[in-house]
This record gives structure tokens, C-alpha cells and sequence, in this order.
């Protein structure tokens, strides 16, 4: 059989050293009547025979020119990336619970909390939660169980990935938390911080801010900050890690920072692998530390004054707590923080300034280009960071599909999530996309709007 | 290796090539929005960082490098062409939302290994969303819960978890408004039955339950367990945690559950990579099937006989307990799972739990002949077994933490300790099936040197490790009390390094 | 720049260490006369960039469904080789000088010695050489000073790969040595050893055996080696290292074995990759270690007298020797022993025999189905490895040409080394190829022969 | 780390997905040409080969993770990225002797970089075939004396070499079957110009000269030199290892040589392999191009513009010197060095070179002024320099080796010593552009301090290393001798471990 090493001798040995007569006796504590049938699973395959399987599977995938974001970024990763990532010790490691075995991935731990500490302009960051949503979802317990009002309303805005929202609803439906969504400004696609003062006179547990919004629009982060902190509120900031470049963190929002920050690091060097894995992190002021779900990693010494880093601050996880516990969380996304880790430490202040901004100013020609052509009006003003919102004078759907049939996919439909927004799709340029590949887009879809004419 | 990624920054140093277009210009965004200060991120060239990380990854032990038999973890061969399968450009250049159309073959393969899980399992249905084991639990939990809801019964809010259970169990539970009640575990490794009837009524939504167990035996009693909660009105969930030991001997299904999670980081050899990302998808009985998290692969087969494969969401599945993650959970992982099964098969999946438990019992004897004290005497270790280091932390006053912490300077790694934590001076041994007879053995030589050590020159096996053989020279115990009273959780500038 | 680490204040901080006015003093030396224009070199590209001119350039390339082998071949790679020979410590160490330091590359290498001695049945192996063909000239050379008749003729059967006979050409031309093509029997694509008869008289320095030869084809190497010895000239075997999984090894050839073993080693775990980079090896019989070329591997202690390996041998290199060493080969292809190492060692005995053994199979089903087609005959009978030769009733470039552009690479034309073989083509099948690849080269072969009829 | 590969080999024991086909039988081949016993190979698992290779590798010093400044090695930086895309599925799979027109992206990449290096050289001529510095030294001895003879001057047989020269150069020459006339260096470093013009004559084949020197200083009387050589009939052939020193400063066309060879594995950063595979490309003066090695790039453009690649072959090129490989040489190391040329541009070779000097004369300056010895003062140095450590070895009895073998210890990479021989306790050190001023600081902290050691406790040195800081602990100084003495080549039964 594959990948076992035992001859048949080994096994003759071994089942003498153990006293049984055949490898059935071992399994003689199962009892009879529930011993399965002989599975029915496909005849196995060599690694040849699979790998050409794998590869005609692989070679028909693909998402051609891609001008979709809505939550996952198509980012140029330096090789270095997964050339160091991919080896066998960071990939085949467990859990680093015997510190003294496991520096490398401890010490990257730290180092990697720290960078998206200073990213998010927090005071400490967490080892990863699953991903962005579920990571919001996290962020979400964290900010009721740290808020003066922990009764409260937790105000969700509408311009929050859809997903998002979706897991939130997930993780707190049971635990009968009061979720309230906040309505965007239609002409403005983002939370006009007036709408708030509906919330004046009631209790608010947290505030959620997006920041760039799912429209890929700037919210008004220090008044909807100041007026939540006014509130009692707890302030979870939910950012595009690769934004960060360029924008004011979380932690520097209105007078005090938002009190805690998380996303989907995805956009740091992780490939978009039709959904994952990617990672969410999650960072936070020091005053909500022990809040924090997952596992944290802190520096101390041996016997010798080395330094050396170790799991800490466990008391807050499923192992020790049980029920207790800040979260269930226990296996994480590791391996996508050393990614994470090599990305960061490659592009340093410099190179993640340039990747946002090359971002933005290719979002900008491409809806300059797209707006351009009849039939196509953008939606939404404002400033903005590398998506935005288009109209078709047609439905999306037929567009987009010929659209990608010509090896282009062309956005994201909103009707869907957004009923207000029929014929409106998202659409987002990367650094990674050039001028031709936006003229292509611009050329193709007039094309397809213009065939279909009628 | 004592250098710091931040020490080594200096103020300047960048990669050219990495700045996609060095031309752009600062964006023409309000200052309100953006920020005044760069971030702090390190400043270094391409050499510094590829030395930096490919040196520490040598400070780790890994299946790669060394034995790793952490109970609980099956910690076995990664199949590197597992891991160059699911990277081909196609799968991994593909992005979430693109047209099905463009994503056949990575559709293809996820509805392959449903149809596989739900075939290991024993049951009709099952979703790969969730993204670890402790999700697949909240998945689990959170159907059971609608399940209850649906029948009007949505004061079924108490769990019954057995006192060895792992502890993502109650955590999970409490994450979906339930009320844990502890159900304890007899001497001989078996879950108390009595107590378990007394415990079941009205408010009981369910049992959660890992067989093998936690304690490395087979709850024999299982079919009688199911029979009691059922009876009772609730569910049962099954931890798949220790499937390794069973897979292809026994289903979940089969077995009275109505709910499974796999770790596929655990039986289906997908890497653990430090801690993660692994893949939790769960299977479930058809009363839980229009329950399941979302989305879900579905084949549609034309005129033609042409295969379509798209997802099941919201409008498909109403009743679904709806999303666990932004996307569809970790689709590279489970394309490495969909590898592995499909090169073993069913002949293999059995091989695999016939060769882990065969290890796992030579394991058992080599070490109880060895005069080692066996938890569970008079049982067989299923993929797993525990040894209580009581009497030698009795004799010698050398402690399971003490023996573990020897055995990495043997370049091993240790098994789990202290876990469950009803055996006291707990070692929870999980060999696999893919080491071979000799690496046992050196194991069981290992083991005995140190009680011989802690016997003679106990102090040699207290202060361990001095050095653990990784390079640059390791490290000795560390101070787990300093760092949790004073956390230093991030780097500053002037700290010590 | 990139991969330079230098920020402006290092630069002025290091010149005024050095009490350098700037960086042009550095190279104050060099005569003003000497100094170079500024380079007229393409524009530098940006990491993204340059991945996206590569991988539109790599797209259009690779040889479709293959069918050529002489000389180079498509086995199927197992993933491990090179997820483990592309890691960093064996991919960016040097040549292992320093041997305390170079302990993993060095094991390697004698453990590499070990098998391919093993494989060849020889007693001793070096490090590498550069190529199959490079390493047959090595070899020639080799043999001439150990042989008993060092001025005697060398002689190469004119069924060697004719690349690797241009290569001894090339490297035997200036040293006024006497290399002499022998004929093939044209019925049977061999050596017929009665030919020999006609050297009888004249001193013989060496003989070179190929196994299979070029044409696929197995000499009557016992036979071959025996008359060899027999004349006092050292033994050449030149070898298909896959093969000799089943065929009869070098070392035990006629009653003595040959002396040197040598080949490509790029069908054990080497990409095709147009052409290289491959590797030689060499093997030979114990007394004559010390002519061997190239760099060997030896196993010592160190003073605690723990086994270690060193560079050892070296008083045959030019690096000590200089003008009197055995060759100039200082680099060899040392990476490729890594992957090849790997290779062996995943497949062991059972592994290598059955590829061989598959390998037959296949080639002898397609030459089955080939010589199936009306115009498509087999030339020369016998007992053969894993390629054939086949003629058509028609010209081989047009036929070859239309096949490509089909995606077959359907053979190579045996025409301009071979003017006797006009109209022949030598074709390989490997256990890469399947039933489905033979029938759909068989199907297209036939519509291309029948279609361009008349 | 003390497993040995055939140690561990248990009979019987395979991977079964790697047998092609299990079904296939013996084939119908007589007996006599059968092999009648399997060769006698390891017998493994999957996971004790990835283990047992991963762990040797760990054993190794290497770029990626230590300083390894070992002069006229050039060991610099390898980018990932020319690895990854030299690695292209298109670029691996293709066949060397498939059409043409399904290679054409290989193709055009090494046409543009014959173009490059071309310019490099200040020459109109290159082919790329020579698969190492050795070999593009074969091709251009074997080019010259094609050339004598083409001229009806075959007699032209006689190579001058400096004594500094690398042995690859004499070698070299007496595989072209030609005999080697050293040529003295005077205690500047240069070249005896008087001893040059007495060895010149009708005999003389050539000049073959490395500039800068191996002896880490710039030949400034080159130009001199050639007229002296070119004036007796004689060609010049540049040595390009040290051509990091100087590329795009000075061209070896513009010095007056008539034909070099590059080391892709020193100048352009393809990487070592731990002994190759490195390329070791040629150009050429116009009146050596016909007899260039084979294959070469063409390039043809039709009448619309469109640009096609093919190799010339014999028929093409009727002088050519003739073939020196199977194929076309290391293509897969070629573009590699295509990939860094096309990155880094005009500029930044010229930054390259800067900077490489800058490390270099930035450590002389600080080793300098710590007090040890240079071998040639006054002089700048180039990309690399000579320290002599003669005062050491005087004073406190601790040889060059010495230092080296300590300096593994530091975690640091031995410079190259003993070479030069004309250098006593020679130590030539070539830090690459690539390093960081810290990591230069901290090679001069462990200078000084190990001649703190040596003055103040030599044994130290003297038994150095005792263990060199790598995983598993590492290795004491090996005994050369008596590896020589009674060669121990390949691993037997029953051999101590
Ligand atoms: C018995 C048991 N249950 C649940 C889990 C949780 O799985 P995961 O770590 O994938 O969330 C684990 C693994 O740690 C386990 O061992
Ligand atoms: C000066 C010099 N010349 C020639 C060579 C030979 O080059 P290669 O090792 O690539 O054959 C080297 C490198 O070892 C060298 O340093």
C-alpha cells in the first residue's frame, strides 16, 4: 500500500511481539454487528495515473483575466514566498505545543504578530483564525464580551461583505445576540455616520467598520470610531491588510482607534485557490488581550537567559478552559502566516505602499475605461481603494457570462446580495493587472454590450 | 540562531523588483483616510529574508525531520505529490467567484471526495465547509440545534460530553448556547452508562462522542449509548478525530451517529503545517441533511450525459444553518485529501487503520514489557494508547513534562501530555502507520535510557532539554510561567534581543 | 537595485571606512581606456514582470505527446525528488571544500557512489560528470591510460548515439588520438561480433559498448567484451541506467565485465528540459579508481571517531594537479545526483525493475501498432529495450512535421546521421505513455500517411 | 544525523504507487542479457526517503542560510523567482529534440541571452553549450587551436598561463593537447611582462589569464599583454569567473581578448547545486566565430516581421570546433541566467559589480585595520582580496586551516584558502554584493576573535571545528588522510556505521 512501510515480516514480528494471532485480533473490542461492509471508494491510482488525472482536472481550471475582488485578491507573490513556506519543516510541523522543538514556527509567530500589530496599529495580534469572516465573526464575541454594554445592539453596516455578514449571523444566532444592520447611503455607497443617531438612546454592544467597504469605498472611520467610543460601544475595524499600505489603521481611527482589528490576510501572499485556505487575523488594545480567541505566542527564556518563544496566555483556550473558553478555535490557518510572514518582511513600508497604490490607480483607469462605454455608469462617489461599483443599462448576468466565455470574468453581480443593486457589479483591478488587460476588459464588454443589443 | 527579522532592518533597504509600478504616484485620497507614517514592517533585502525563514524552519521538528508521535494529532507522511497536485497553477490561480464554468475540475474533485467522505462515514450527506476539526464541531452542534428548532423543541440545549473529551467539545457546545454536562469515564476507559442514562431528558440536544476515545480504546458500549440518547430525543455527534484507527473497520453511520467532523490534517494526510490550515467537512444522517452549512457541490447531469458541477446555496438549501466562511472553506486542503484517497482506496483506507493499530499495539507491548504502566491495562491501543508515568514521577520524581522534554534531545518529539487529563502523568503515544518498526524501536530504547537517566542522574532528565539537535543549537526549557505573567507578545525596538 | 542590500547611508558609511572619495575610486585601477560603454541591455523588468514574460514565453512551449527518445527521456518524476532536491541547502551550498560543513551534499554523494556502482555492478563511481556524451569522452580517455594498449585504436561502434561519437570527436581531435567507427549489421541494428575479427592484428586501446544501443536494439555484450579483453583494451559499457533494472549490469559482462561503466543519468529523475541540465556517470572497476575523472566521495572519521565523508582522491584534479590532472572538470552537475539519488532510492529494486519492465512493454506495443499501418515497416530484429526503428513508405520530414502540428512528436529521423536509414525514424515509448497515447499516435500516423497520399 | 540510506533498507519493503504498472510481466528478452540479481538498491518507504534526504540537507552550509564568502565562488544570492521560472512546465517537459516550433519560447530566451552576454563581452560571437567554467575553457583552447590550424599553423601548441591561474586553466590545456608555459606574477600582483615577452614565439598557442587575477587584483598592464601576444601570433582567452568584479566596467572584447567564458553559477547568480550544474557560456572575436561549439540560436525573421528560432547545426557552421554535449548544453541553468539578466539590466549589473567591490574592499579595510595582513597592500581590491595569515601561523602556530575549520563554528562559511598557493596561509575572500554591511561586521568579529583564541588559547583553533552548528549536531575535523589513504567509496554490508 502506499505511503506504509511495514514488509510482511515486519508484520509476522510484530504481531508476535504483541502476542495476537492476526491483525483481526486487534480489532476484537469492535463489536461484531457494527463492523462496516467493504467500502465502495474508486479504484486507487499510482501517482502517474493520478497526476495526469490531477492535471487534465487542473489544465481546464482557471479564472482567465479576473477583474473580480469582493473579498479575495489576485496579488503578485515574489517567488521567495512558497519557496520557503512550501518546506517540509514549517509544512509537516504540528501545533508548536513542545516550544523547545517548534522556534521556527514560534519565533515566526511573533514576528508575524508583530508586523500586523504595527500594520493595524494595534498593541498585539493573534496567530490566525480560519478567515476573514469567520475571523469577523470571532472579533464580533471578543467586542460583546469586552464592551461596557455587553447586552447591547452590535451594529453591523450593509456596506460589510454579504459573506461576512452571513457568518456573523451564523456565530451568533445561537446565542441569541441582538445583530442590527445599518442601511448605506445609496448615492454615497457608504454608512452616513447621521444614520447612527437612530442608535442614540439604546444600549450598543459593538460597532463594526468596514475599511474599504465592500464597494471598495472609504468609510468615514474617525466619526462612526468617535461616535461608537461615545457610545460604550466596543470598535472592530475589518481591513484590507494590503489597504494598510496607504490607509490610516484601525488603531489610529478618531480619538482613541477602534479597539480591535481583523480581516482576511489573504491579499498578503496567499493564493486564491477558488476560496482558501487563506487566514483571518485579528489584533487588539491591550486592555482586551485576554479576550482574545486563538492562540498567541509570547517570548521568555531558559534556564540560560536565551530567549526563546513559547504558546502563552493559554488560560483563554478550548484545552484548558473547555466551556469557558473565548472559542473552539484550535487547529488555525499556521501555515498561511508564514506566508504572510515572508510577504511582508519581502515588500517592507515601501513595497506595500507601492502594491496599494499601483492597486488604486489601476481600479481608477479601469472604471475611467469601463465608465467610458454607452451604456455603462458608475455608482457611488467618493474616495474609494481598488473596487467599485458599475451599471449596466442591461441584465449582468447574460454580460457576464459571455464575458467569461471570452476568458474574461468580469465582477461580481450585486443583485443578488443586493436587491437595490441589480445590474450593478463589483469590479476590481490589482497591481497585477496591466493597461492592456484593461483596455481588453474595456474593448470586450463594449463588444458584449453592443452585440446583444435588442 | 539569535537574530530578529526587526533588528536586522535598516531604515531604506528595499526590493526594487517588488514594487510593481515605481512610477505610481501617492493616489489622490483625502489625507483623512490615509496613514502618516508607513507601517513598521522590516526593511530588508531578498537574501536577509530568504535566510531568515529558511533558517528558522530548521528550528522545528516535523514528520519531515523527525518521529512525531503526538497522541491525538496523527502526525503521519504528508504525500508530497498531494501537495503538487493541489498547486497546480489551474486550482490555484482560480479565483472564488469565477464562473463554475471555469472551475469543473476543482468542482469535480470536491464532489469526488464528498462522495468519499459520505461513503467513510456511513451517511447519505456532507458538506467540506468547515475549515478544521473544532468547525466541523460548531457545524455539527449548530445542525443539531436546528434540527431541534425545526421540531419546535429548541429547548434542547444541553450537551452530554464525556469527561475525556477533547477539549473543542464543550468549547464548541458553549459557542452554540448550549449547556455542557460532563459525563464521567469508568477504570476501565469506558464511559459510564448509568451516569449517561441519568443524564438524558428533555433538555438534552445531543451526545458528542470520539470513538476510539481520547484515552486510545474503543467504546465498546457505543450502539447501547446511541440507542439511550435517541431514546432520549437527542442526537448524537461523532468527533472523527481518531478515525485513523477505524476507517474502513467501522462507520460512524453504522454506529448510531447522526453528525461526523474528519480531520483531514489528521487521517487523510493532509499537512498540519504548524498548526494549520487543515479542513474539518462533516457527513451527516439524512434527517440532518437539509441542515448542512453552505455551500455544498452539486452534480447535474444533462441529455447528454454531460457532468455540470456548481453550488448549492441559500436558495437551494433553505433551511441550511447557513455560512462558516467567506468562500467555500479550505478547498486547497481538501483537494491534497481528495489526492490521498483517491491513490489509496478502500483497500488502502483499511491497511492504513490495520497498520496504525498494528503500530500502535507493538508500540504497547515493546513498552510494557519494558516495564512501563500502561493506562488501560488489559486493553487494546487502537491507533493510540496512553502510558501513566505515575509510578516513575513517584519513584524518581521525574514527571511526563520531565520525559518529554528528554526525549526531544533524543530527536524525537514528544507524545502529548497531560492529556486527558483523567490519567495522571499522562502520555498520550500515537505512533502511525507510516513509521516504520525500527523507528518504534528506537522509541522504546529512548524511553527506557531515560528512566534509566531519571533512576541514576535525575537532574540530567529535570533541566532537559539542555540543547534539542536542531541547528544552530537549540534551545533549552523554557519559561512558560515568565511569559504568561509578563506577555511580550511583539517585537520592540531596544528590546533585548 | 535588485537583491542588493546596500542603503545610501551604508554606501557612504563603508567609503569613508575605506577613505574612499566614492565608488569610482574603487576602480581607479582599471585604465581609462579600458572602461566599458554604458551596456546597450533590455530594460529591467520587476519580479511580476518578468513571471509574466516567462510564463507566455514557457505557454507556447513543451513537446506535446512524445514519442522521441534517443538519448533523453520522459519518466514519470515522483513528487518527492524535487520538493526535496530544490531545497535551499542543497540547491545554494558550493562544492563541498569545506567538508565539515557540507556533510549532507557529501553523504549524499557517496550514497549516490554506492548505487550507481551498484546498479553498474563496478566497485567505485564519481560524483558526476556534465553528460551522457561529455562523460563517453571522459570515459575514452580514461580508458586509453589505463589500457595495455594506450596507442592502440579506439573503437566505437557506429550504433553509439551519434551526438556522444561527435563529442568524443571533439574531445580526442586535438590528442591525436585514433578513433575508429565500426559498422553495423544493417539487418539486425547491432554489432555483429565476427566484424571485429578485422582488428585482430592491430593494437586495441578500447571498445565501447552501448546497452541498448541507439537503435534500442542489445548488443551481444558478453561476446563483445570478451574479444575486447581478450585484445588487452579496456571495456566501455555505455548504459541506460533505467534499463539496467532488467538488463544485465556493465560490471558483469562476458567473463570479466567491462572496466568503465558510463551513460546519462537523466532518465533517473531529470526533466526532459530541451536538453539539460543532465548528468553523466561514471563507474569503473577498482584498479582503475585512479584514472577516474571527476570528483569522488570517501567515507573518514573525525577525531571522537564519528564517521564523516570528505572530498578525497584529489591528487588526480586539476586543482592539485593542474596540467597533469586527470581532467579539467572542476563544477559537474552535482544537483542532479540529488534528484537522482532521491529517485533511486523511492523506487529501490522493485520500483526500477518494473519501470524498465514497463517500459518494454509499451515500446513493444507500439511498434506493434505502428508496423500495423500499411507503409509503416520495422527495421532490424532482435531483442530491444524501449525504441524501435520504423520506416515509411515516404518522406520522414513532411510526415514528422504534419504530426507535430498534430501535438505528436512522432519519432527522430535517423536520415542525416544515418544516410543508410533514410526514411527511418527511431521511436520510444516509456511507461509514461499509455494505451490510449500508442492507439492516438497509431490513428493520427495512419491519417497522416493516408491523407497525403499521392 | 547518523543513518545510513542502506542501513535502513528492509527487504521487500516498496512503494507501491510508484510501479508504473504492477501487471506487466517479465518480458520476453533472453536470459543472457538479463540481469540475474536485483541491483542492489535501498529498499524504503516514501516517508524514510523524504526524511533521511531532508535531513541531510540540513547538514550543509548554503547560501539561504549562511554568509559563505568563498572567494572566486561568487556565492551570491539565487533568486527564487529564476528558479520558478526556469522551471515552467512548458520550459521542463519539452524535449530537446521535439520540432522547433514547440520550443520557440526556450528558443528566444537564450537567443536574447547569447545577445546580452555578447554585449557583455564587448563580442560579436557566443554560443552557450559549455556546461561549466572547465568546459567553456575546452571550447575556447579547442577554438583557438582549430584556429592555428585553419591558418596551416598547427604547430601552435604551446598555452602561456600565469602561475596564479586556476587549475582549470592548465588542464584545460592539456586536454586540447597542448603544453602549459607558466608565466611568473611579481610581488604586486601582476603579471611579469618581461617573462611574458621572453615566452612568446611561433609555438605560441595563446594566452589564457583571468582578470581581475584569482589573486583579487585588477591585471592593469592587460592591454600591454595582448599587443605582447597578439604580436607573436597568439590569441587571448579571458577566464569570466572573476567577471563579478567587473561587469559593465570593462569588457573582456575591449581588453583585447579574443575569446571568454562566463560562469552563470558565479556572475549570474544561478546557484551551485552543491558542486553544479552551473553553464559555462562562450563569446567571441570575429575571427573565432566559425568555429564556435555547437548548437547556436538563430534567429530569422520573415517577410511579415515574425521572428523564429532553430539551432545551427553542422551544415550551418562547417569550421565549428564541434559538439560538446548530448543536446544544448544546461539549458535549464541558461535561462536561469536569463531571467536575473533581464532583471537587473544595464544598471544594475553595473550595481553589481559596485557594490561587490564595495563589499570587498569595505572587509579589506576593516580586517586591515584590525590588524591582519594583506596579501597584496596598496592594492585596491577587486570583487574579492587575499589576506595572508603567515603572522598568525608564525606567531601562535594556527594555519589558515585552522581559521577555516573555526570559523564553521561562527555559523560562517570558510573563505577559499591554499589558493592561490603563490599566497602563503592564503585566505581569499569574496563577500558578494549581495551581503549586508552587518554580516561583513560580524565575519570581522569572528576574525578577531579567533585570533584572540589563537594567541591566547590555540588549541581551540587547532581542534576546530568540534561541532559545527547544523541539526544533529554536526562533525569534528575529518581526517583527509586517512580517507585517502585506504578509500572507502561506497557503502558495504556490515560496515560501521
Ligand atoms: C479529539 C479531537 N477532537 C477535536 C480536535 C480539534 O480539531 P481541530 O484542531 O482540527 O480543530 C482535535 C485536534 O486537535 C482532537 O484531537
Ligand atoms: C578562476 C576560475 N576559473 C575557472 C573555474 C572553473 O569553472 P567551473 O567550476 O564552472 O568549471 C573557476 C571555478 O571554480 C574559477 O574560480
Amino acid at each position: 500500500m502506499p505511503f506504509i512501510p511495514h514488509t510482511s515480516a515486519d508484520i509476522d514480528q510484530m504481531l508476535a511481539a504483541i502476542g495476537a494471532a492476526g491483525i483481526n485480533t486487534l480489532f476484537e473490542e469492535i463489536p461484531l454487528e457494527l463492523r462496516a461492509p467493504v467500502l465502495n471508494l474508486p479504484e486507487p491510482l499510482g501517482e502517474m495515473a493520478i497526476g495526469r488525472l490531477m492535471r487534465e482536472r487542473a489544465d481546464g481550471d482557471g479564472s482567465g483575466l479576473c477583474f473580480i475582488g469582493a473579498g479575495a485578491y489576485e496579488h503578485h507573490i515574489p517567488a521567495a514566498v512558497w519557496e520557503i513556506a512550501g518546506r517540509g519543516e514549517f509544512l509537516t510541523a504540528y501545533t508548536p505545543y513542545q516550544a523547545e522543538a517548534s522556534q521556527g514556527t514560534l519565533r515566526l509567530l511573533y514576528e508575524f504578530q508583530t508586523m500586523m500589530a504595527n500594520l493595524t496599529a494595534m498593541d498585539a495580534g493573534n496567530a490566525s483564525l480560519y478567515d476573514g469572516a469567520s475571523g469577523l465573526g470571532e472579533a464580533v464575541l471578543m467586542a460583546v464580551r469586552a464592551s461596557a454594554n455587553p447586552g447591547g445592539k452590535i451594529l453591523i453596516p450593509a456596506t460589510v461583505h454579504p459573506h461576512y455578514r452571513a457568518v456573523v449571523h451564523t456565530m451568533t444566532r445561537d446565542l441569541d445576540l441582538d445583530v442590527v444592520e445599518i442601511p448605506f447611503d445609496p448615492l454615497a455607497g457608504r454608512i452616513d455616520p447621521h444614520t447612527l443617531v437612530g442608535y442614540q438612546n439604546t444600549p450598543v454592544a459593538a460597532l463594526v467598520i468596514p475599511q474599504p467597504n465592500f464597494f471598495g469605498m472609504l468609510e468615514e472611520v474617525d466619526a462612526l470610531t468617535d461616535w461608537a467610543k461615545g457610545q460604550g460601544a466596543t470598535v472592530v475595524g475589518v481591513v484590507n491588510p494590503i489597504s494598510l499600505g496607504l490607509l490610516k489603521p484601525p488603531g489610529l481611527w478618531g480619538q482613541t482607534g477602534a479597539d480591535i482589528a481583523c480581516g482576511d490576510g489573504q491579499p498578503l501572499g496567499i493564493p486564491l485557490s477558488s476560496g482558501g485556505p487563506y487566514f483571518g487575523f485579528l489584533c487588539c488594545k491591550h486592555p482586551l488581550l485576554r479576550q482574545m480567541p486563538g492562540r498567541i505566542v509570547g517570548r521568555t527564556e531558559d534556564g540560560q537567559g536565551r530567549s526563546g518563544f513559547i504558546l502563552t496566555l493559554q488560560a483563554r483556550e478550548q484545552h484548558i478552559r473547555r466551556a469557558k473558553a473565548t472559542s473552539n478555535i484550535c487547529t488555525n490557518q499556521g501555515l498561511m502566516t508564514v506566508a504572510a510572514s515572508i510577504y511582508l518582511s519581502l515588500l517592507g513600508p515601501a513595497g506595500l505602499a507601492n502594491v496599494a497604490a499601483t492597486c488604486h490607480a489601476r481600479a481608477r483607469s479601469l472604471l475611467e475605461l469601463l465608465t467610458a462605454i454607452p451604456g455603462v455608469t458608475r455608482l457611488f462617489s467618493g474616495p474609494f481603494f481598488h473596487e467599485g461599483v458599475v451599471r449596466f443599462a442591461k441584465p449582468t448576468a447574460p454580460v457576464l457570462a459571455q464575458l467569461a466565455r471570452l476568458g474574461i470574468q468580469g465582477g461580481y453581480r450585486l443583485g443578488r446580495a443586493f436587491p437595490q443593486l441589480d445590474k450593478a457589479i463589483l469590479v476590481c483591478a490589482t497591481e497585477t493587472r496591466t493597461d492592456v488587460d484593461l483596455q481588453l476588459y474595456a474593448d470586450t464588454l463594449s463588444w458584449v454590450l453592443n452585440v446583444k443589443e435588442g | 540562531m539569535n537574530d530578529s527579522l526587526f533588528a536586522a532592518s535598516s531604515p531604506g533597504r528595499h526590493n526594487p523588483h517588488h514594487l510593481p509600478d515605481p512610477r505610481v504616484g501617492v493616489p489622490e485620497i483625502p489625507s483623512r483616510f490615509l496613514r502618516a507614517q508607513p507601517p513598521q514592517l522590516p526593511q530588508l533585502s531578498e537574501l536577509q529574508v530568504v535566510r531568515h525563514f529558511t533558517r528558522l524552519s530548521q528550528l522545528n521538528f516535523s514528520v519531515d525531520t523527525q518521529f512525531y508521535p503526538l497522541g491525538s494529532c496523527t502526525m503521519k507522511y504528508n504525500p508530497r505529490i498531494c501537495q503538487v497536485l493541489a498547486s497546480l497553477p489551474g486550482f490555484v490561480h482560480r479565483h472564488p467567484l469565477a464562473a463554475v464554468e471555469s472551475g469543473q475540475g476543482v468542482l469535480r474533485s470536491l464532489f469526488e471526495l464528498q462522495e468519499m467522505l459520505g461513503e467513510i462515514a456511513g451517511m447519505p450527506a456532507v458538506s467540506l465547509v468547515p475549515m478544521a476539526g473544532a468547525q466541523g464541531e460548531f457545524a455539527g452542534v449548530a445542525m443539531i440545534r436546528a434540527y431541534h428548532r425545526a421540531r419546535g423543541e429548541d429547548g434542547r440545549r444541553e450537551m452530554l460530553i464525556p469527561d475525556a473529551a477533547h477539549g473543542t467539545n464543550p468549547a464548541t457546545a458553549t459557542m452554540c448556547g448550549c449547556t455542557v454536562r460532563e459525563i464521567p469515564t469508568n477504570a476501565r476507559g469506558d464511559v459510564d452508562l448509568e451516569a449517561l442514562a441519568r443524564a438524558v431528558g428533555p433538555r438534552t440536544a445531543g451526545l458528542m462522542l470520539t470513538n476510539p476515545s481520547t484515552l486510545g480504546v474503543f467504546e465498546r458500549q457505543v450502539a447501547r449509548m446511541a440507542e439511550i440518547v435517541h431514546a432520549a430525543g437527542g442526537l448524537l455527534y461523532y468527533d472523527g478525530a481518531n478515525l485513523n484507527a477505524v476507517a474502513g473497520r467501522v462507520r460512524p453511520g453504522d454506529m448510531g451517529f447522526d453528525a461526523v467532523h474528519f480531520n483531514v490534517h489528521k487521517t487523510f494526510a493532509t499537512p498540519h503545517g504548524g498548526g494549520g490550515p487543515g479542513a474539518g467537512p462533516v457527513a451527516v444522517a439524512s434527517r440532518l441533511a437539509p441542515f448542512l452549512p453552505l455551500p455544498v457541490v452539486k452534480k447535474e447531469v444533462d441529455e447528454s450525459g454531460r457532468e455540470r458541477f456548481s453550488w448549492l446555496d441559500e436558495a437551494d438549501l433553505p433551511s441550511s444553518m447557513g455560512r462558516l466562511s467567506t468562500f467555500a472553506g479550505n478547498i486547497g486542503v481538501l483537494l491534497r485529501a481528495h489526492v490521498y484517497l483517491r491513490m489509496i482506496g478502500a483497500e488502502g483506507l483499511q491497511r492504513v487503520s490495520d497498520m496504525a493499530t498494528l503500530n500502535a499495539n507493538y508500540l504497547m507491548a515493546r513498552l510494557c514489557a519494558a516495564g512501563f504502566t500502561v493506562a488501560f491495562p488489559g486493553r487494546r491501543a487502537t491507533h493510540e494508547f496512553i502510558l501513566t508515568l505515575k509510578p516513575e514521577a513517584d519513584a524518581f520524581g521525574v514527571t511526563a513534562l520531565d520525559f518529554a522534554k528528554r526525549l526531544l534531545e533524543f530527536g524525537i518529539h514528544a507524545p502529548t501530555i497531560y492529556f486527558p487529563a483523567l490519567v495522571p502523568e499522562c502520555f498520550l503515544i500515537e505512533p502511525t502507520e507510516t513509521e516504520t518498526r525500527e523507528t518504534l524501536d528506537q522509541f522504546v530504547e529512548a524511553m527506557i535510557a531515560i528512566r534509566h537517566e531519571a533512576a541514576t542522574q535525575p537532574q540530567r532528565v529535570l533541566t532537559a532539554p539542555q540543547s534539542v539537535p536542531v541547528a544552530g543549537g537549540g534551545i533549552g526549557r523554557l519559561d512558560a510561567t515568565r511569559a504568561a505573567r509578563k506577555p511580550d507578545l511583539i517585537w520592540k525596538e531596544n528590546q533585548p534581543r
